[in-house]
């Protein structure tokens, strides 16, 4: 590769971009090119509308070869967007590609100043720091890490589930850990799906079988994610399994010592129907579970709350075996290449606004319990009906519950305009109510949903704007006697009202895990200020994340309706797999380095390195870092106390040329 | 257990049933109510969207009177008083400018108030620092078939509930219990009683305490119980008015302390039960102990 | 061929660096031999005039040790590096500032302050200080104006080559002249000393821990030292790690911590910046109240990591000292 | 004194993973803030040699911010308790080599927080601001003046003693 500096000349060429208005409309980009190109060293300096552009990339490659640069800086947008592609563009011009540094005057600067003078400043500045440096960069070599096949899917719902079928599909090896006995998530939990109305069963339940017969998929429920070691292409992952004292490969799902349990009555809540069914100790968590046994739930269970019990389950199992009371907590390790994170959402706690009376009025419901309701496979076979079992005649439906709320979450969840418009529909095509919906702004973007509002609308579904002040029983006049009314300032009509209902559905938001910040760190993401794990970028990457081989998919990133999950989830498929199919992924080359006649052997860097990269050669009396292992974060860099240790991409003098630049200009 | 005690111009006043139910309910439970020397108008008022910093300097001199006086938390039973000393708290840690002032202005006394004192209401008090066990332990007579409808009011629960939640406060319901009345579901216990605008805008403020009369009616309570003095006098001395204007809505509203007085078996002419405008029905006789 | 001629003169300093030539002991006289002393006015009579007298470049080399503190070191500073092809700062003083580099956290009138005034020694009372001229009985007196800020001597004068140490021991400057006799001098700007730190050189490497991490730090008169273990593993400062190598660890051998006085290896620009930064690096604590707790086991942070440096570090000074511009002497 | 036009100018340190892509969110959501910042990537927090603080301030840095990732949160395990605990020692230096300890920042800003960016930034810039110039070239070319008028002493060195001077002490 010629690198043009066969007579050490440097010859850097700069370049500007305007970034359309972007830059060019806060700074002064010709006076920018200006200024650094009369500095020394500097053979070209240009300014472009758009540098990242086809045109403006040719700019760069035929500079190189006309004014035999060798160096090349581009002062444009942040380095994570764009470094990249002026890389190759600098690689096709047939220069090493880290003979090229990048100025963010886009996110650094245009953007967030208003005084265009001090916005320009900057730009100058950061420039010539980029300049600077870009004299002593070094050429470097990438280094190619290998990808293992296999990938890790966390979480079960509909978009790990879709995850791990379209990577099977593709050939390739899935491990799914759903933390719950049976995957399906909260789509296994609805009725039919907005805005088709389609059976949401008939189409979950068909890829939950999918998934259980898969042969590439190895399905772990009941499990959890603990550990993660590794880097992209080469992950350790210690999954934990729970004892689910049932032996699922010998269940076969006959129910037989459900029946036989001795609890005869099924008496404690059923997670699945959010409380509103009983269930016994051992139990199956719904009739399409995947995969098709039973858990014992040892918080339950007679056995291990006494140690007394006659074990009729085993009994009733009789040679099938498959219980197995003394199950144990299992570590299993698997190797992966990449991860899907798919761990969505949980649902907000309606008791958090105390106003609208959940948990102290039985005729206020959550969404989700009004689904389990309308459910013909529900706790009620369908029915809807009040706690004291009559029909109701009038329903309300509170929107935007813990949802665009300075209060609780500020974010839009997206997902309940359309539902509580779904479940306004069901409820009145089983019960014949008279439906209100109570909203901020009905928000039905996605495809088919104007439509199924202007249906709602024209099936007489009343629509009320205005956020519920409250809902109580207190009753001013005959007419509410006996209802709840729901008291709220209808901005439309200008007008404080009251209105009394049988029934008020509260359509609750999404919020991240609980747990989100520690799965977060697991995996090594990020959360943004919400708790939503953090894209990379919110247009370019959104399902890669900050540590190369994890990607997001589904609510977990945010929240979503099921066709945007599935294709978020496909997604990340995709991208797991054009890792895999590549086989390789190349690092950057920002490893450090030590200078074996330079190290004095101190040891003072070698507790510092999380991946044990460094080694210490007791015969040498020496400490070498091993490339394959080290991440280039540089820590031990700037310990070295006889500066022995070096990073390439952030040398020493590469780093104080950037500080001398940053301040040589006012 | 020893207090610091902030009176208050209410309870030497139109809220003296309150101090007079109080004081036995507390030493009854072995509370010592150290009352402040020389104490001053806490602030409340209106004093306080006249001009925030003279309100702060009056309730900050309580505040430096009760942190002289000893390391005890300072209770006071008015919620006009708790919210204003509590507000002054908040304002003298948050605001520079107001601490400056006021520090100055305790200075030229010989007084400084380091934030450090804790006000407490009486409710909080004797459901969390004295509990419900030691209380149920001095129950008597239990309250037995009595309906109460507990209302907060809304200086206790907003903005700042220190102890309870804002909307659906249970603290006195618990209490209540405790005493072995029957607690009726009301929903409006956090709603305003109208004191304010009784003076002011009639209309407006008795339409707000027939609202409360008539729904703790309506839910089939005995009597009110009610934590402040403000909102007992508001709701016990308009009865005329409201009735005439609205319709009947005659209930009893008590103090809580005057309830639990009459739980420990104290005698209800000592508890300032006389004073109701409506008087409270005399408790069912209960069989006397074996 | 006549011999080379050889200079050496000391400015600021404490006389440690002359002693280490006459450490050379009997070796000198091959030194002696291989060359010729012809200006060294602590060991004998030369004057400045002699070296006035001399032609531009007729001494072949200068061993200048110490600071640069007065106008008068400096001037001889200047007047050496005219007279001489090779100039070579000597001991730590020379290369870096020294000991008497430790002064640039202090204003010149809290040094003369203290000095003159407040020392316990001192009897002063009518608080007479140095005066620049003075005269008596038609006498003109001079005294070299005291500066504001200790200087090493690169600071002043374009420097050949550096040998290091408080003072350098007698084998790295028996090596040196050796080098630059050798008619294949080393590159201009060289430290005289390997390029590594001491660590290399030091016997108690073997028992430093590789996972070393400190939860105190002590100072050599608070305990009994271990004889053989790593100082820093005992929790003492010492600054081995992040000093050049070519002492052949002396002051571990006497059971004493490193000081820094080699300086840093070419690689570091401020010594005192990359040691505090290898030990913080390595502390065990996690929270800022525990960290401080163990950083108070150092009390005097500048003087521990700038011992010998201070001058040559990045700040160079302490730069809030009161300094009345003008006040500049004649 | 210094002249009115003066403006503060902060080198920042920023964290590839969170700091500085904070400082990109900060952009793409166009906040705006003071433009005294001259922020230089590094991958970690922990790459922050202090000899990059100290030359920033020598080179005429009137303060400096790093910004990591929370602690728990770094990209690489522990790289920002390393600078946490390089920080606090730095600041004892700094003080006791006259730089006002404000002058040195350092803060936890997490991918997320493009709005702690602005605040930092703005912050800084101001308390840097009431602060005055640090100015240490200024300061070096001040201290370094007292040798100017050394050529001419050293010339007339040689044509002996000068004349006698007006008495003159030291200040």
């Amino acid at each position: 590769m010629k690198d043009n500096c066969s007579n050490g000349e440097v010859r850097v060429g700069f370049y500007v971009c305007h970034c359309g208005h972007n830059i060019a409309g806060m700074i002064d980009c010709p006076a920018v090119a200006h200024y650094i190109g009369r500095l020394p060293g500097v053979a070209v300096s240009r300014d472009y509308k758009y540098m990242c552009s086809d045109p403006g990339q040719e700019l760069i490659k035929q500079d190189i070869r006309e004014h035999h640069l060798n160096r090349v800086v581009v002062a444009s947008c942040s380095p994570l967007l764009h470094e990249h592609t002026f890389r190759h563009a600098v690689e096709a011009a047939g220069l090493n590609p880290f003979y090229f540094q990048m100025v963010n005057i886009r996110e650094h600067s245009s953007w967030v100043h208003t005084d265009r003078v001090a916005a320009t400043d900057k730009a100058m500045a950061l420039s010539r720091a980029a300049v600077n440096r870009v004299r002593l960069h070094r050429p470097l070599e990438t280094t190619r890490v290998p990808i293992h096949p296999d990938v890790l899917v966390v979480g079960g719902g509909i978009s790990g589930i879709h995850a791990a079928l379209t990577l099977a599909n593709g050939g390739k090896k899935v491990f799914l850990v759903e933390r719950d006995p049976s995957i399906g998530g909260h789509m296994a939990k609805f009725d039919k799906t907005f805005p088709t109305l389609d059976c949401a069963a008939c189409i979950l339940t068909p890829k939950m079988s999918a998934v259980r017969s898969h042969e590439n998929i190895t399905l772990w429920t009941y499990s959890e994610v603990v550990k993660v070691e590794g880097y992209v292409g080469n992950y350790v992952v210690t999954v934990k399994r729970k004892p689910r004292y049932v032996n699922e490969a010998l269940c076969i799902g006959c129910q037989e010592c459900i029946n036989a349990c001795i609890f005869k009555e099924a008496k404690f809540p059923d997670e699945f129907n959010v409380g509103l069914s009983k269930r016994k100790p051992v139990y199956i968590p719904f009739p399409q579970a995947v995969p098709q046994a039973v858990v014992i739930d040892p918080a339950r269970c007679l056995h291990f709350k006494t140690g007394k019990c006659k074990q009729t389950c085993i009994e009733a199992c009789g040679d099938r075996h498959a219980i197995d009371l003394t199950q144990k907590e299992e570590l299993v390790q698997v190797k992966v290449g990449n991860i899907i994170v798919a761990t969505g959402f949980r649902l907000f706690d309606a008791k958090r606004i105390p106003q609208y009376g959940y948990g102290l009025y039985p005729n206020v419901v959550t969404s989700i319990e009004l689904e389990r309701l309308v459910t013909s496979s529900g706790p009620t076979g369908g029915h809807v009906a009040l706690r004291d079992g009559r029909t109701p005649q009038s329903v309300a439906f509170v929107l935007c519950v813990g949802s665009r709320d300075f209060k609780t979450n500020r974010w839009c969840s997206r997902t309940c305009c359309m539902h509580s418009m779904k479940l306004a529909q069901l409820v009145r095509e089983h019960t014949g109510a008279d439906v209100t919906v109570f909203y901020l702004d009905i928000r039905a973007p996605g495809k088919g949903c104007e439509e199924f509002y202007d249906k709602s609308l024209k099936d007489g579904i009343q629509f009320v704007r205005g956020r519920v002040a409250e809902v109580t029983d207190w009753a001013v006049t005959p007419e509410e006697e006996g209802k709840l009314v729901v008291r709220v300032e209808d901005t439309l009509a200008g007008l404080v009202r009251r209105i009394p209902v049988d029934m008020i559905v509260l359509a609750v938001g999404m919020e991240p895990h609980a747990d989100a910040q520690d799965v977060r760190r697991l995996f090594n993401m990020s959360c943004g200020t919400e708790g939503w794990f953090l894209e990379k970028h919110p247009k370019m990457a959104p399902v890669a994340t900050f540590t190369d081989g994890v990607f997001i998919a589904g609510c977990c990133q945010g929240p979503k309706d099921i066709p945007d999950s599935i294709a978020q989830a496909g997604a990340a498929a995709a991208e797991a797999m054009a890792l895999i199919d590549r086989g390789y992924i190349e690092q950057e080359p920002n490893t450090a380095y030590i200078v074996e006649a330079d190290c004095s052997g101190c040891k003072s860097c070698l507790a510092l390195c999380p991946y044990t990269a460094i080694a210490f050669d007791e015969t040498k009396g020496k400490a070498s870092i091993n490339a394959a292992l080290c991440k280039g974060c540089g820590t031990c860099v700037a310990a070295c106390p006889s500066g022995s240790i070096r990073q390439r991409l952030f040398e020493d003098d590469e780093i104080f040329s950037e500080i001398e630049g940053v301040l040589a200009h006012a | 257990m020893i207090y610091n005690y902030f009176p208050g111009c209410s309870l030497k006043g139109l809220g003296r049933a309150y101090e007079e139910s109080l004081l036995p309910v507390m030493r009854h439970l072995g509370v010592e109510l150290a009352e402040l020397d020389d104490w001053n108008c806490c602030g409340a008022t209106a004093y306080m969207s006249v001009d925030e910093r003279m309100a702060c300097v009056l309730a900050a001199r309580n505040l430096a009177l009760a942190e002289k006086a000893g390391p005890h938390d300072l209770v006071t039973p008015c919620s006009a008083c708790y919210l204003v000393l509590n507000k002054t708290k908040h304002y003298l840690k948050d605001s520079p400018e107001i601490n400056t002032a006021v520090q100055r202005g305790l200075g030229a006394v010989g007084l400084k108030y380091s934030g450090r004192t804790s006000v407490r209401h009486p409710l909080d008090v004797l459901v969390n620092d004295v509990g419900l066990d030691v209380i149920k332990e001095k129950v008597v007579r239990p309250l037995k078939g009595l309906m109460v409808a507990p209302y907060y009011g809304c200086q206790v629960v907003r903005p700042y509930a220190t102890f309870d939640d804002a909307w659906n406060p249970t603290t006195m319901d618990r209490l209540l219990k405790t005493l072995g009345a029957e607690v009726v579901h009301y929903p409006l216990k956090t709603k305003c009683c109208g004191a304010s605008l009784t003076g002011t805008v009639p209309e407006a403020g008795l339409r707000l305490t027939y609202i409360l009369l008539k729904e703790a009616v309506r839910r089939g309570a005995d009597v009110i119980a009610t934590i402040c003095p403000l909102c007992q006098f508001n709701l016990d001395a308009y009865h005329d008015k409201v009735e005439r204007r609205w319709g009947p809505a005659r209930i009893p509203t008590v103090y809580f302390t005057q309830l639990m007085g009459l739980a420990f078996g104290l005698p209800a002419e000592q508890l300032g039960l006389n004073r109701n405008f409506v008087p409270m029905k005399p408790l069912p006789e209960v069989p006397a102990p074996a | 061929m006549p011999k080379p001629k050889i200079g050496i003169y000391w400015c600021a300093s404490c006389g440690g660096c002359e002693e280490a030539v006459v450490d050379l002991a009997e070796d000198i006289l091959g030194v002696v031999e291989a060359v010729d002393i012809v200006f060294w006015p602590v060991a004998m009579d030369f004057k400045k005039s002699d070296v006035l007298a001399m032609p531009d470049g007729a001494l072949a080399a200068t061993l200048l040790n110490g600071a640069i503190r007065t106008s008068e070191q400096e001037e001889m500073a200047h007047l050496l590096r005219r007279k001489s092809q090779y100039l070579v700062a000597y001991g730590a003083c020379a290369c870096s500032g020294g000991i008497p580099g430790l002064a640039n956290q202090f204003s010149r009138e809290q040094i003369l302050r203290y000095v003159y005034e407040e020392a316990p020694t001192v009897a002063n009372g009518s608080k007479t200080r140095p005066q620049l001229q003075s005269g008596s009985d038609g006498d003109a007196l001079a005294l070299p104006e005291f500066r504001r800020v200790v200087r090493a001597l690169d600071q002043v004068v374009d420097v050949d080559y550096y040998i290091p140490g408080c003072p350098p021991t007698p084998k790295i400057t028996q090596a040196a002249i050796a080098a630059l006799l050798s008619g294949k001098p080393p590159p201009k700007g060289s430290v005289l000393a390997p390029d590594f730190a001491l660590c290399a050189e030091c016997p108690r490497r073997d028992t430093k821990p590789a996972d070393l991490s400190f939860t105190h730090f002590t100072r050599p008169h608070q305990v009994l030292l271990d004889p053989a273990k790593c100082l820093l593993a005992q929790g003492v400062v010492c600054m081995g790690p992040a000093t050049r190598a070519g002492c052949e660890a002396l002051c571990p051998a006497g059971n004493m911590p490193c000081t820094g006085c080699f300086g840093p290896t070419l690689r570091v620009r401020d010594q005192g910046a990359k040691m505090l930064s290898s030990l913080c690096a390595n502390i065990a604590a996690k929270d800022e109240a525990a960290i401080n707790r163990v950083l108070d086991g150092i009390p005097d942070p500048v003087g521990t990591f700038y011992r010998y440096s201070l001058p040559h570090s990045l700040l160079r000074r302490k730069v809030d000292l009161p300094d009345p511009v003008g006040a500049t002497a004649p | 004194m210094h002249d009115a036009d003066w403006q503060p100018r902060i080198v920042a340190f920023f964290c590839n993973w969170c700091t500085y892509t904070a400082a990109d969110l900060a952009g793409v959501s166009r906040m705006k803030y003071a433009p005294n910042v001259r922020i230089i990537r590094l991958m970690c927090s922990g790459r922050a040699d202090p000899q990059f603080i100290l030359a920033a301030f020598s080179g005429g840095a009137d303060g400096v911010l790093i910004g990591g990732c929370h602690v728990g949160d770094c990209h690489y395990a522990e790289g920002n308790l390393k600078t946490l605990r390089r920080f606090q020692l730095l600041k004892r230096v700094l003080r006791d080599l006259g730089i006002d300890e404000r002058r040195l920042r350092l803060e936890w800003i997490s991918a997320a927080e493009g709005d702690k960016v602005r605040t930092v930034v703005n912050e800084m810039t101001e308390e840097v601001r009431s602060l005055g110039p640090l100015g240490l070239p200024r300061r070096f070319a001040e201290w370094d003046g007292e040798m100017t008028h050394l050529e001419g002493l050293a010339q007339t060195a040689e044509s002996q003693v000068e004349e006698a001077k007006p008495e003159a002490a030291h200040a």
